[in-house]
């Protein structure tokens, strides 16, 4: 019994991890820019199958991340500059904007590397399991993904609540016009922002497809996971990314485990009453 | 009155359709009316009251759903139709918890009920027939008098769309329409002039999940099937998609927009192989070339006013 | 590529509406195909058109002394669009016949249609249980197989080849793993075995971790009904687990060649998958159909071709018995039901309620070295029961008042 | 009669700054009251507190004779008041006659019919073209707002105000950015209301305020410094030290 606890409280984590990558560059832009990308599904899923490639052609599990990140900079710069600042600020646009996207991303994808499940081959060092205290198998890979995710997460935090740069977003995120009129070039700190957004949706693709797959689909299945997060822990919180990562991915696999008919409703269910009580999330600000 | 000319002469020119004796077209027509009145429904939101519902498809799918199981289990058309609408209306006062957000809140926050509402449809199976779905679904019956062919059942649908277009065109010049507009326009405002702004925009919510409904159930009755896809998140946001494409912020405006939508889905897609790609060039085409003035938020269109 | 463009050609000249009537016995006997070409399923429905296309290819594009034209319409997996394709094939291309869809939840809508008008539907590979049983339509066939039928003997197998006693399934949860699960449990059970838990996994689950990690302790062996992405995730995850330590892997719905691909040698050995068709069946009409397969397309070919393949060479059949006049769509029926095929899966006949009457292969990957792919793994059958029916063993009549399998 | 307004200790805290500073006073039936300031005395916060925009510290609010302090925005409005905001907020894609009709039916929370024509009635159209014609925009009236020029949008803000027929009126420098004939518009407008309606406003401009009232109310720092007929505001040290000194 303890056994289990514990294997599904890594897998929850596991997935957790995963999704904070996914979820703090949604949650950034949205709190600074107030754009709302619904593109970050397809960013996931275009910058698992590029570095997948990359893997493929050179072996390096690592390169491959980075290339799937840094892939995914370039196509939301451009996306960024010719399409998303013309929506305006307008949420509604935003969205079908960004659904569009959506789906031109995914079905080149579809054509170019078909629809047969893929899977990004884990680097040899990642592979096969770790024996935790109690005997508990877990892969290694998994294991590592909590690890990196933990860190990407006190990195972010760091970033956000000790460094000027990220006193500076704070300040965006409260007010952009006042952050503009202390004289610091936003449009700067804007493409920073952006760029480390998609960089963490493209590698969080190769980080995701090493263990779930790239297939047709992946992009809605991984989106809706990411936007549960970013609702319960509030738009435009680092905080709020880390705590619904937590509580998805907690929920996901205890959930699935205890009872798996109502899975789909214990994560939605909660979501409803928190927002019945906290309709702006748990660190959300109201508005 | 020029616009009731209007409409009845579209609704005569949709009467000859059967005429060219080509079930396809009748069919696909028809699903033309179906989702363009689901499109209505979310227009609605988007256009009176400046929210933007990503769960019609959800209103939609479970009125459909509750048709079919109702027919399929033997109850007579005149109590499984107000059952279905009334299980369209009841979701959507579950659901329209979500009017105490706004903006991108809503809707992500309409997505993820959509979603919900789609893992029962799959997932509870002995109810909704899971991934096959609920089939012979038999044509809608009165006192024994009811359609008996594709050409017949069209009619009924045309007319019934008819009229729910005739009562939305209603609605949105109502006194009610008019408060709705109100809050689109400055909530602020209509709250120091009193009003209680989010009790009105959850009637809004629940009159949008009734329009759905009645578009879930002549769905489920011209299909005479009615399958997880239904429910599924494409359904709400293309109906989305058709009404900002419509544009114009009229009731035909819904229509046009299915009918480019459909086009794309059931002709184009004969011809292109790659056609999704195209309905995703059309979302982004509609969001950069379309006037910005359609949509209701940046109030640059004549809408229908008194 | 080309043929698929004549065949675009036309159906935009359908759609336009300049078909003519086509009742001379040198006009063309047009074939309308449905099958997914976009979305999730296109590589499927690719494959599935290929193996039709290479038949009739073989065939000189000729039955029944007339010309064959197949017209293929895009259902992208959804009922909706699938209804109106069939519907643009009947009344626009005036297609004789329809064949397919491939999506189950697509297999009642174009039924629904073939009802309606009275065009024979060759139903393939869509593979609801009700169609053949309890929903059944008179104008269609069904070319491919049923959810349940390879289960029922696949049960047995894990009883009597195996020697096992206490299983655990692990089942999608939706109508075809539901169907194809229970089917098994059902004769597994018979035998007196025990199953100590079905472990049911919505289509939306990501991850299988939380999944495995529900198994009972006890159980001897796993049994997978997982389909599409699925089957990789849960190989992936069984091995990254270390499971294969603990547990017997034997899957009944696990290892199709298209998930093949995407996994290495740890899979070798293993037990894949029970069907009606396995790519290694030593027949020299399946060896033929490899070769040419690979010859024309550069790959091994799915389930689906093979569907299709035989699907195609059953109709050319029943056309060359009624001399090509597919106008009579009730001998043309006639002809379905009456002809014996041997396609590279075997001998097929229907049964009394349109239902093939075929082979089932339980097959094993192993490492095939192929003179054209080289070494690649491919599922070999370890053992082939002849003949199954739809009912398996039990009297018809008494299956069809038991109901359909539902959890 | 009981005072229209009261408020007791009232303080509003942003952070560690007090913008409105335990404040206590009260406006009786019928009175002219302004509340005069500089910028940043804290009497715009004064009005959101008393208007419900957002919540006080501490402190208390009567209005009518009925404690307001926890309730909302809307449910204030419905007791009898009128507001103005300092930043035109009206109906920008409506027509004025159609704001006018939706301030009539705010009092009651009406408009509820979803059959009735929202056009209104032939004598509810008329009063709202007779108050847009008292407001002197009715030669614009149906047209769309947004195409108003900026001081039309202040005078159909004033409209709804008093479309409501509110017992009292609060208007938060209904002067701000007008030409010098719109404001000596507006400025009569106000002193040709009903003795029966209280006004409450607040203004940064000296000229207007003394125009109108007949107290004046004067704040410095979130603070009440002084409280009087104008004349006796005028003469007061404090207030020339703080502001009319600076002026």
């Amino acid at each position: 019994m303890t056994h289990s606890i514990a294997l599904q409280f890594l897998n929850g984590l596991s997935l957790a991890a995963l999704l904070f990558l996914l979820a703090s560059g949604f949650t950034l832009t949205f709190g600074l820019a107030r754009v709302v990308n619904m593109a970050h599904g397809a960013y996931y899923l275009i910058g698992g199958y590029l570095g997948l490639q990359v893997v493929v052609w050179t072996g390096s599990f690592s390169l491959g991340v980075v290339a799937g990140g840094l892939s995914v900079v370039a196509i939301n710069f451009a996306v960024d500059r010719t399409l998303i600042t013309r929506t305006k600020g307008d949420p509604l646009l935003q969205v079908l904007l960004t659904i569009g996207i959506t789906y031109v991303i995914a079905e080149t994808a579809l054509l170019i590397w078909g629809g047969d499940p893929m899977r990004v081959p884990q680097p040899d060092w990642a592979r096969g399991p770790v024996v935790l205290p109690g005997d508990v198998f877990y892969p290694r890979y998994r294991f590592l993904l909590i690890v990196l995710g933990l860190a990407v997460a006190a990195l972010l935090w760091a970033l956000y609540r000790l460094t000027p740069m990220g006193a500076i977003v704070r300040a965006g995120v409260d007010d952009r016009e006042m952050t503009e009129a202390l004289g610091v070039n936003i449009t700067l700190l804007f493409t920073l922002v952006f760029a480390l957004a998609a960089f963490l949706a493209g590698a969080s693709g190769v980080l995701g497809g090493a263990f779930l797959t790239l297939y047709p689909h992946a992009e809605w299945d991984i989106l809706i996971l990411a936007l549960v997060v970013v609702i319960i822990g509030g738009l435009g919180s680092i905080e709020g990314a880390m705590a619904g990562s937590l509580f998805v991915g907690l929920i996901d696999s205890f959930g699935r485990w205890l009872l798996p008919e109502a899975a789909g409703f214990m994560l939605f269910g909660p979501m409803a009453v928190l927002l019945l009580l906290r309709p702006q999330g748990l660190f959300g600000r109201a508005h | 009155m020029g616009r009731l000319i209007l409409l009845a002469a579209i609704a005569l020119a949709l009467a000859t359709v059967p005429m060219l004796g080509n079930p396809f077209w009748v069919g696909l027509t028809m699903q033309v009316l179906v989702f363009g009145l689901l499109a209505v429904s979310v227009d609605f939101m988007i256009r009176q009251v400046g929210l933007f519902p990503l769960c019609n498809g959800a209103f939609f799918a479970v009125a459909a759903y509750t048709v079919a199981m109702l027919e399929t289990g033997g109850w007579p058309t005149v109590a499984a139709v107000p059952a279905a609408i009334a299980a369209a209306a009841l979701m959507g006062m579950a659901f329209g918890i979500s009017v105490r957000t706004g903006g991108v809140y809503f809707i992500l926050i309409t997505l993820a009920f959509g979603q919900m509402a789609l893992s029962v449809a799959t997932s509870w199976t002995a109810l909704t027939g899971g991934d096959n779905g609920i089939t012979n679904i038999p044509y809608p019956a009165v006192a024994g008098v009811g359609p008996t062919d594709l050409s017949q059942m069209f009619f009924v649908v045309l007319a019934l769309v008819g009229l729910m277009v005739l009562v939305y065109a209603r609605i949105i010049t109502s006194q009610f329409g008019l408060t709705l507009n109100g809050i689109r326009d400055a909530e602020t405002r209509m709250v120091a002039l009193g009003y209680r702004t989010v009790t009105r925009k959850y009637v809004a919510f629940v009159i949008s999940s009734v329009f759905a409904g009645v578009a879930g159930v002549l769905y489920a009755y011209t299909n005479q099937f009615v399958s997880p896809a239904a429910a599924s998140l494409l359904v709400s946001v293309e109906a989305g998609l058709m009404a900002i494409l419509g544009g114009s912020g009229t009731v035909i405006g819904p229509f046009l927009g299915a009918t480019v939508i459909m086009g794309i889905r059931n002709i184009v897609s004969a011809m292109v192989p790659g056609w999704p790609i195209l309905m995703g060039l059309v979302f982004i085409a509609v969001v950069l070339f379309l006037p910005r003035g359609l949509v209701g938020l940046t109030g640059r269109i004549k809408r229908a006013r008194p | 590529m080309t043929a698929r463009h004549i065949a675009s050609a036309v159906i935009i000249a359908g759609a336009l509406g300049f078909a003519g009537p086509a009742t001379a016995q040198d006009d063309p006997i047009k074939i309308g195909v449905l099958l997914p070409l976009s979305g999730g399923l296109a590589a499927s429905g690719e494959d599935a058109l290929h193996g039709f296309e290479l038949y009739w290819n073989q065939a000189g594009m000729e039955a029944g002394g007339r010309p064959i034209e197949i017209i293929s319409a895009d259902t992208s997996c959804n009922p909706d669009n699938a209804i109106n394709a069939a519907r643009r094939l009947a009344f626009n291309d005036e297609v004789d016949f329809l064949v397919g869809p491939l999506c189950g939840h697509e297999g009642p809508a174009v039924a629904q249609v073939s009802g309606d008008t009275g065009l024979p539907l060759l139903l393939v590979p869509a593979a609801a249980d009700s169609q053949t049983k309890w929903d059944r339509v008179p104008t269609v066939v069904r070319t491919g197989f049923s959810s349940s039928q390879d289960s029922h003997p696949f049960g047995e197998f894990l009883y009597n080849d195996l020697g096992l006693r206490n299983v655990t399934f692990v089942g999608q949860d939706y109508t075809y793993g539901q169907e194809k699960t229970l089917g098994a449990v059902r004769t597994f059970e018979a035998l007196g075995g025990k199953v100590d838990d079905i472990i049911w996994v919505p289509l939306s689950a990501t991850d299988y971790g939380p999944v495995l990690a529900s198994v009972p302790s006890g159980t001897e062996a796993v049994v997978p009904v997982v389909v599409g992405a699925h089957r990789n995730r849960f190989f992936e995850t069984w091995f990254d687990f270390g499971y294969d330590r603990r547990f017997q892997l034997v899957g009944l719905n696990l290892l199709q060649a298209d998930a093949l691909k995407a996994v290495d040698d740890r899979a070798v050995g293993l037990i894949s998958v029970a069907q009606n068709y396995s790519q290694g069946i030593d027949t020299p009409e399946n060896k033929a159909f490899i070769d040419s397969f690979v010859e024309a397309y550069g790959e091994v070919p799915s389930y689906f071709a093979e569907m299709m393949f035989t699907t195609a060479k059953w109709a050319h059949q029943a056309i060359d018995a009624i001399d090509g006049d597919v106008s009579d769509r009730d001998a043309f029926l006639a002809a379905v039901r009456e002809a014996e095929v041997v396609g590279p899966r075997g001998p097929v006949k229907l049964d009394e309620y349109d239902n093939p009457i075929q082979n089932t292969y339980i097959s094993r990957v192993e490492r095939v070295d192929h003179p054209k792919l080289g070494s690649v793994l491919m599922n070999v059958p370890v053992k082939t029961i002849e003949n199954v029916s739809q009912f398996w063993t039990e009297d018809p009549e008494a299956f069809l008042a038991r109901g359909p399998y539902q959890r | 009669m009981s005072a229209v307004l009261e408020v007791s200790g009232l303080t509003k805290r942003f952070g560690g700054l007090a913008a409105v500073d335990d404040v206590t006073f009260q406006v009786s039936p019928g009175e002219h009251c302004v509340l005069l300031g500089p910028n940043g005395a804290g009497k715009t916060t004064l009005f959101h507190l008393i208007t419900g925009t957002f919540p006080a510290t501490t402190g208390r609010i009567a209005l009518f004779g009925r404690d307001v302090t926890t309730m909302g925005a809307a449910a204030r409005c419905r007791l009898g008041v009128g507001r103005t905001f300092q930043i035109s907020n009206v109906f920008p894609t409506l027509t004025p006659v159609q704001n006018v009709l939706l301030a009539m039916g705010g009092g009651h929370d009406g408009g509820w019919s979803l059959f009735r024509s929202g056009r209104g009635d032939r004598t509810t159209r008329d009063r709202a073209e007779a108050l847009l014609e008292r407001v002197g925009i009715a030669e614009a009236a149906h047209t769309e707002t947004a195409s108003l020029s900026y001081g039309a949008r202040r005078q159909l803000e004033l409209a709804l105000a008093l479309a409501g027929e509110p017992r009292a009126v609060f208007l938060d420098e209904p002067c701000a950015g007008l030409s010098p004939a719109e404001r000596s518009r507006v400025v009569d407008i106000i002193e040709a209301l009903p003795e029966s309606i209280t006004l409450v406003m607040v203004e940064h401009d000296m000229d207007v305020a003394f125009q109108v009232a007949r107290r004046l109310v004067v704040m410095n720092r979130g603070r009440l410094i002084a409280d009087g007929s104008p004349e006796a505001v005028r003469a007061d040290a404090t207030v020339q030290e703080v502001y009319l000194g600076a002026a």
